[in-house]
């Protein structure tokens, strides 16, 4: 409440104090220079986070949680094998569900490699069962024992050689985003602090003349810090708004197995990049009020 | 109205001067004369709060200035108008905003009528628009001195404030002092003009303080 | 030669003339923060820049140049329909060459589904063969109208689908990196002629009292060039190391579908970030010069 | 030396002065008076190049002004010893540093006992390595003169050198420069203090010229 009153106080102004201090010229520029580069970065890093999450998750659930099963058989046993697996695979503890690919399933599968036309029933091509894991995991050796006893063409393949690099991967990948997000955060942060440090002291005989003649801190504050908060927001906006224009231009990349899918935002995901600016307004006024008081401090 | 009480004042060296004592009444009048390097600009920094003595007492109508925070030194400086030895402005206002300057940030607005008769006393209603650093060196002084009175405060406190005009013009001013102290102000000039001094004499009862050697003694027959 | 001496004579700097500017404390922070963090991120635009060209490339060469001719045929006929194939595409134009996969590769080609021990000798697996074009390609259709004649189990997949998009995407993301970077020099180039333009308003009256006692302009302007240049060159030089440091601790990505392969620096391109904090000198030579030049103009 | 011939100057506004004329020969005394607000500081800043005249020309060492480059300014600055109205420094140096200045920027190395004697006679010793604003508005004036003559330039041109100073300091730069015009230097003071010219007179034939009502005169006897 209160906090919000000083900021809408703030935000009115006072336009007698606001006259006091000169125009900052290139501290001004400068400011919103940094806040416009950093957002737009920011936006892009947020976009790589949001992206590496969505795909951190589908990996390791995707993969971590299914199994193959691969039945080759001669021709005419393949239906009596595949509801044998199944029937296995039933009465597995720690298999949630397994069900066998359909052709055409199968036959999306293979396209790439023998063209979407393949006569798929024709052929002796092995029967795939997809196997769902729950949150425990089944037996793999117990499993693979019952299964060459039960049904002799089954080879379970449970993906574990891919597993482990593909999700430590994806969670490295995630770490990466966050990473330059904070470091994004800091940058401008430091950037604003700086700039708001060297206004201050460019304008040193300002604000000894100001107290000469009876201002208070925080009215020789309050301009200053108005400013640069309006200098943040004004610049992340805008920073925010051409990066997130620059990822709706992005190539949608369904390409490279799916991996940039998702790079653009999904959803109500697209209510995050608003955050940027306002952040970048809260940390101008929090850099700009301490920078301000301890300087007018300092000088006293 | 200010009392110093034993005070005693150094940057860090040697004491500029210790055991000082003075008092200002409501309405007096005082000259203060020295050498240059004595301590008038000190001396004139502790009555208006800018430095805090090393020893002793300040008294800031009646309040301790030790005692004071900023926000109740920027309010003295409200009842107080200074005329600094090198005149300070902002430099990128108008001399009317400037002079202007003491009401707005306390919040009241400029009456234009008042700034434009002080602009007329001091003779700067031609240069009225032009920014401090397009003054000369006399206009300068004038327009810190209609600053310094433009609050109408209870104590004058002005720090060679003829040092860049000529006699006419310093006469002229001297005028607008000698008619604010009739009004029941209080008044400190540090100058070295004792010209200046003479002919404040003979129109009012001014006490001349002289520190010299680190002490503040009044001023004998020999002005 | 002229520029060299000048560099040099820039770099061994005039203690005095530098005593004389003073210390210009938070812009100086300003500037080495900024050129530290813009270094930073133009390591990870570089190296993105150089994976998506390496991409590019071989997207292009790979996919854009390549056709698979596939031939089903009952067991006994796969040998004698695949010379017959060879023999048309060794005669047809366009076709730069044209083989036969073995069975290693058709086994690898299909190990992600099958499993790596499919008994690929046993199956009837179609043949696969390779055709690459050469830069003129050649006639899809005039191709399909003989092989249906000569060989009549082979089916040409001539990518075309996926060439377009693939293609597109790679050179897109290419722009993307090259855009990043020109954007990362021109906000550094930016920043650093405000930062090097605020030092100067900072510093009117130093400049007036110099000029007063008869400095002359390049005498003023060397103290501000050498600080702004050696800071840009600090700053730079500092975020290029850190941020080569954080691109080889990313995560090696083999992963997803090779996508991430290069997103290190491979061979002499490590060689490239050293340009860098040059450029960025160079950036802040110039930059300081033409704003410090300026300012005494105008000031005069 | 300086030769000002039919000079006019407008700050863009109404004209200060013209068709003024004013020729300083080589070791000759100038004194400039006139009421605050005539152009005192604009005629000196015109002889040292820091201003272009609006009509006239104005000859520095035999150059046109109005031709010369920066760096040929800067050069003439340096035969030049100027007392700014405001003094001006650089803050972050000390004052000993401040008064090397003109030395250090054209290359040469200050000799420390050409400072050290400097200091000495303007009453400085003591100050000298502190920082311009901790100096007294006297002792900026003084470092101000010591600066302006350092490096012993053809032509001195002070612009109210004493309105901070006492009466006795003020004598004793006058000496000072009193010493450098029998050395044969060419000497213009601005100055509003008439008792600084009247001891000016007895010593040396200095002439004195009052510019006012934008006309540049002999001033009578009545000085
Ligand atoms: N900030 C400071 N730090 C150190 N010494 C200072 C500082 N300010 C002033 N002094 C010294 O204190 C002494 C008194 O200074 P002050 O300005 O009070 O003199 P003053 O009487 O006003 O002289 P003037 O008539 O020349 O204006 C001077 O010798 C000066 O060098
Ligand atoms: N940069 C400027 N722009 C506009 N007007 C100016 C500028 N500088 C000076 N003036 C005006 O020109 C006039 C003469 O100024 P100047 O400083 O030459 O006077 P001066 O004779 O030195 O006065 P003083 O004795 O008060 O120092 C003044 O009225 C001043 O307001
Ligand atoms: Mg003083
Ligand atoms: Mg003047």
């Amino acid at each position: 409440m209160d906090m919000m009153r000083r900021w809408l106080d703030l935000l009115a102004g006072d336009p007698q104090a606001d006259r006091a201090v000169p125009p900052t010229g290139f501290t001004a520029r400068l400011t919103v220079l940094s806040a416009f580069a950093m957002a737009f970065l920011a936006v892009f890093a947020l976009a790589l986070s949001l992206a590496t999450g969505r795909l951190a998750d589908r990996w390791s659930s995707e993969l971590a949680k299914t199994s193959t099963l691969r039945i080759s058989a001669p021709v005419g046993q393949v239906d009596a094998q595949r509801d044998a697996a199944l029937a296995v695979l039933q009465t597995t503890p720690g298999v949630a569900s397994a069900r066998a690919l359909t052709d055409d399933e199968q036959r999306a599968l293979l396209a790439p490699w023998f063209g979407p036309d393949l006569p798929i029933e024709t052929l002796p091509v092995p029967q795939l069962i997809e196997i769902i894991e729950d949150d425990a995991g089944f037996d793999v050796a117990g499993l693979r024992a019952r299964l060459q006893a039960e049904v002799p063409g089954a080879v379970l393949d449970d993906h574990t050689r891919w597993r482990a690099p593909l999700v430590e991967a994806a969670s490295r990948l995630r770490l990466l985003g966050i990473v330059s997000m904070i470091l994004i955060a800091g940058a401008t942060a430091a950037m604003i602090t700086l700039a708001a440090n060297a206004a201050l002291a460019a304008n040193a005989q300002v604000i000894r003349v100001m107290r000469l003649v009876g201002a208070q801190d925080i009215y020789i504050a309050r301009a200053f810090i108005r400013r640069f908060t309006l200098r943040a927001l004004t610049g992340a906006a805008a920073g925010t708004l051409a990066g997130t224009l620059a990822i709706l231009l992005l190539p949608r990349t369904d390409v490279a197995g799916g991996f940039l899918t998702g790079l653009g935002f999904q959803g109500w995901h697209w209510l995050w990049p608003l955050i940027i600016p306002i952040l970048a307004a809260v940390v101008a006024f929090a850099a700009t009020r301490h920078a301000a008081l301890r300087t007018l401090k300092e000088q006293s | 109205m200010i009392e110093l009480d034993n005070v005693a004042y150094s940057y860090g060296g040697a004491e500029l001067f210790s055991a000082l004592n003075l008092s200002l009444a409501p309405g007096s009048f005082h000259f203060l004369t020295g050498p240059s390097g004595a301590g008038k600009t000190t001396l004139l920094k502790l009555c208006y709060g800018e430095l805090t003595a090393t020893a002793g007492q300040v008294r800031l109508f009646g309040a301790d200035a030790r005692a004071m925070d900023r926000n109740a030194v920027a309010h003295i400086r409200r009842r107080i108008g200074v005329v600094h030895q090198d005149c300070q402005f902002l430099d990128h206002l108008s001399v009317a905003e400037n002079i202007a300057l003491p009401l707005t940030v306390s919040g009241r607005t400029a009456q234009p009528t008042d700034v434009t008769d002080l602009l007329g006393w001091v003779g700067l209603t031609r240069q009225a628009a032009q920014t401090p650093p397009e003054l000369s060196g006399g206009e300068r002084q004038r327009a810190a001195l209609a600053r310094a009175v433009i609050m109408s405060p209870d104590v004058i406190l002005a720090d060679e404030p003829t040092g860049n005009v000529d006699a006419e013009m310093s006469q002229r001013l001297m005028a607008l002092l000698l008619e604010l102290n009739k009004m029941g102000k209080t008044i400190l000039i540090a100058t070295h003009d004792l010209s200046l001094i003479r002919t404040a004499k003979a129109q009012v009862s001014a006490r001349v303080l002289r520190l010299k050697d680190r002490k503040l003694q009044l001023a004998g027959a020999d002005l």
